[in-house]
């Protein structure tokens, strides 16, 4: 798995990880790692939020969540288009034509990220090539083998970052990808810790959410930390910390990540039958 | 303008002439306003047969075009959110430029999404900057360059103020325009009508040329409108591989494709010979899909909008 | 909101409840976005039976609506570019409440009307200020007292930062919506777009109620989304006298009309008790207009958009 | 004549002044005084100029020109409309019906007002009920009888006023619209004089270009004063003095206001078949 494949700014190319591990197979628990992802990301929408959705993983996500127990989710993309009614076809780029046919709303770019400025929008998902202790994400520059090298770049990520309620960030759990300290500050997450953000100026209720990797789910302490807060089934608490480049804290309310349901997966199946983005 | 020979308000030229006559090197161009959808690949493939130089490109996301005018050696800077390959991740030529300066070094001015749609929104409106809380606390707000944290002159709360950019030449890929430039478009906007209205020069590409009457029966759909556009070309076809709504889709194989055959120089040298170089005009570039291809991506269910009446 | 009952997405209630649910005493409310088209005279007649007070009335020019609604005694403010009648000169009442407190103090704070525009447009960006070279000079920027001279982050040259507003409640009329809210508007739109973006509330009163499929049928024209609206009022001529593109002209009459019967005070008081208090509704409203009137407003030629199609 | 009755901010109330006075009846000369202001309103606006057009007389100058010398002419609306080929029938406001349908564009009033800060619009004309000496315009708060009045405001007057490259105004000439020192300065002119404009802060390449009344039409010196730059056909120089406000310098090349030619009001006159605006 070569990191530096690019990421779209708002989506999760965390699948990717998964593709390429052995982890990826089915090993008879009923569902693949992605779709955990899927699931675990989809309970992070609430019923009648506004959801800047991004594409692949979050996509789905986002689905599953309008099928199961988020039927009133609004979708925003960026390119302008604005989404009650999911589209109904398997979505390659967020402008692809079944996405803008029966949109609530085709419109500008400004149009939608005025809504996200003015604090309306509820939660925004990221994909990172690194993510650090504090949430902070970078995908502007990484580095191989000694090397820099150019990632695309923020998209809207930073935007989201700066300024949705909530962010939620999907990634491959390794050493690589979470870092003590991110090389480039793309999007910001808690900075340097506690109060940092409001130091900044950014607005008061922003800021991440949780970090869901293939191992776990990470969420942010008062001083802003991330710390484990849940892990997936038949990981390994050792093998989170091995692959995690800072001393992770875990929470004294660890539990195990809940296996997606079977209607949750049978969205997601339906959505994405033949597992384009979960499952090949 | 005084002469007033029967056809001086048509603006229409071929895609040669019109990036002849309107893209001088070292022009900045804002191309891929409409982000995925309507991305003007056959202005780009142009400008790269036409050998532009020191262009300077502008645009949110551009999936691929940017990567293969940057690889083509047309580019010396790069204003945008993001450079790669939407559906396929990494842009190897955006990579090779900024890594190893091949084929020549571009430097790269990083925006967000918000912030580059904010600096076309701040042109558009005739203001030096517009305010910002987006990007505060990133490094992108520091390595960008041309953004500046200031104090809001009420509260003194911290803001980035975006500078305005207007660029020398918008390149618009939109479904209609009449032969003044008055242009249909519908789907997501993306930046395309603050682009215009920013840009010095507009250059609208169109899969269809309709009588005037076509476009005057629907003013608010008009979002560019006539008198704002330098140039229009029509182009069927000119977007491909990226849909133009309620023409064609997208071609999802060819950016996977691009992918694949951009990854090492000597084969993306091949992919530009065989799509852009060895071709002459777009006209050919349709024949090499073949029938088949473009057939397969056309439209498979018409969904026609629901009629507004003008009348009184 | 976890209540899934059939019918829970439905925001359609009368004018009535509209007006008593969502407009409270002291309210900032947007009354006249789109200018002279489709002011929203049902909303604000029956702003004035409820007897509404302390209203902050916001708009760029109100076209007698604002002068009415001060006649009757709800306005403490006025947020205007321009207080008047437009085809036949003075607001009367606007006049009598400035100079003489009758029937009580208004306070007016004047902008322009891109400086209004400006202050919603700052609001439904979500930033505190947008700055502008507009006013500069003038008395307007010395006695509005909300906005402020300052100097470019960039350049330190003058500007002008215009604050957000985002109004308690936006009233906009609309040709047709379905009954989420989802809300087609054509013609000019003035700041009805940004209107219903900065404000908290958003109560949309349109001609025609119609299938969600239609307005779906042109996700573009869909000028304010449901999620942004609170109250769907389906008030067919809920603008007269002010016309509405496709479904009847302006009363030119109507508004000379006012202007000589709003002249004096006791003249004034017997409109108002004829076409507002004396009825209960926009039905008799209509009803009082009589047929005649009413037909002769009505469309006499359509003109309908050519068609956009959403296909793939 | 009452000033006092409002004006539309970028509509010249100028003719209700002609309308009223015994100037108004057609003297033999073959048109009206509003016809003569009118023809010399179109005449400020040259083919292909971008123009913010307003109302009534104004509306009708563009009109004139778009048939004659400018074909080109574009006609902006503040509400939003822009037209290139004029409505077919005669407006009583800028959103008439007629002027919406078959329009260049209908959008916003942000979207017109942009092209005007951006410096693109050329010419902007204005009605107003009081001009001084340095062009500067009031329609806010006039004066009857010692006793304040207030007037409806400025519209879109003071945006026109601070940023079309040239403005030209209509109105009644007496002394008490033509005065000395505007009591409240609704649209800046030339301020106090010369370089004041960009003191302000105010676009270099923007200002008052010239007031037509219904005596002649002024324009304004290098220092920015107005001064009388010609007189209508068989008005006197004492009436114009006598009903100007100010010691009114006159150019050393005053001439007469050319009449309106057989092809201006022959447009004129089908337009406005009924004179509604001009001969009343």
């Amino acid at each position: 798995m070569d990191f530096t494949e690019g990421n779209h700014p708002i989506t999760a190319k965390a699948h990717t990880a998964a593709l390429g591990s052995p982890a990826a197979t089915d090993s008879g628990r009923g569902y693949s790692p992605s779709e955990l992802m899927v699931a675990a990301a989809a309970r992070e929408i609430r019923d009648g939020e506004w959801v800047f959705v991004g594409m692949r993983l979050p996509m789905l996500a986002f689905l599953v969540a309008k099928r199961t127990h988020a039927p009133g989710a609004i979708g925003l993309y960026e390119n302008g288009v604005i989404r009650e009614h999911p589209a109904p076809e398997l979505l390659y780029t967020m402008a692809d034509p079944p996405n803008l046919r029966g949109a609530t709303q085709c419109g500008t770019m400004l149009d939608v990220m005025s809504l996200l400025q003015q604090g309306r929008v509820n939660v925004g998902f990221l994909g990172a090539a690194e993510v650090d202790r504090f949430g902070n994400l970078n995908t502007t520059w990484g580095s191989r083998e000694g090397q820099k090298v150019r990632l695309p770049g923020s998209g809207g990520a930073c935007d989201i970052a700066c300024l949705s309620q909530r962010t939620v960030v999907l990634l491959e759990h390794t050493r690589a990808r979470l870092v003590e300290r991110v090389a480039y500050i793309t999007s910001p997450g808690n900075g340097s810790g506690k109060n940092w953000r409001r130091a900044q100026g950014l607005p008061a209720r922003s800021g991440p959410s949780a970090v869901i990797t293939t191992l776990g789910v990470l969420r942010f302490d008062a001083g802003g930390e991330a710390m484990l807060s849940s892990i997936h089934p038949d990981v390994q608490l050792e093998d989170v910390r091995a692959n995690t480049g800072w001393p992770l804290r875990v929470s004294e309310e660890l539990r195990e990540t809940p296996p997606p349901r079977a209607e949750e997966l049978s969205a997601m199946r339906e959505i994405d039958p033949h597992g384009f983005w979960t499952r090949k | 303008m005084s002469n007033a020979a029967p056809d001086r308000t048509s603006k229409m030229m071929s895609m040669q002439q019109a990036v002849a006559q309107h893209v001088p090197d070292g022009a900045s161009v804002l191309l891929g306003a409409q982000l995925e959808q309507m991305i003007p690949f056959a202005a780009g493939h142009e400008m790269i047969r036409q050998r532009k130089r020191n262009l300077a490109l502008v645009g949110p996301i551009s999936d691929i075009l940017f990567d293969q005018m940057i690889g083509a050696g047309c580019v010396a800077r790069v204003q945008a959110a993001w450079v790669g390959n939407v559906s396929a991740g990494m842009g190897y030529c955006f990579r090779r430029a900024i890594e190893q300066s091949v084929p020549r070094a571009v430097e790269m001015v990083d925006y967000s999404n918000f912030t580059l749609a904010l600096v076309l929104h701040a042109g558009a409106l005739g203001v030096p900057f517009l305010p910002t809380y987006s990007t505060l606390g990133s490094d992108l707000l520091k390595s960008n360059g041309e953004m500046r944290e200031f104090g809001s002159p009420f509260s003194g709360e911290k803001l980035v103020a975006v500078p305005a950019l207007t660029p020398d030449v918008a390149v618009i890929h939109a479904q209609r325009a009449d032969k003044h430039g008055n242009t249909h478009i519908w789907g997501n906007l993306g930046v395309a009508v603050d682009g215009a209205r920013a840009a010095k020069k507009v250059i609208v590409v169109v899969e269809e040329i309709v009588e005037p009457e076509v476009i005057a029966s629907d003013p608010n759909r008009t979002v560019i409108p006539g008198f704002l556009v330098t140039a229009v070309v029509h182009e069927p076809r000119g977007a491909h591989p990226s849909p133009v709504q309620g023409y064609y889709g997208r071609d999802h194989a060819f950016f996977h494709q691009y992918h694949e055959q951009s990854r090492k120089l000597e084969d993306f040298q091949k992919w530009l010979d065989r799509w852009v170089l060895g071709i002459r005009s777009r006209g050919e570039y349709v024949e090499q899909l073949g029938e088949c291809r473009v057939e397969s991506l056309g439209v498979r269910e018409h969904a026609y909008s629901a009629p507004a009446d003008f009348g009184y």
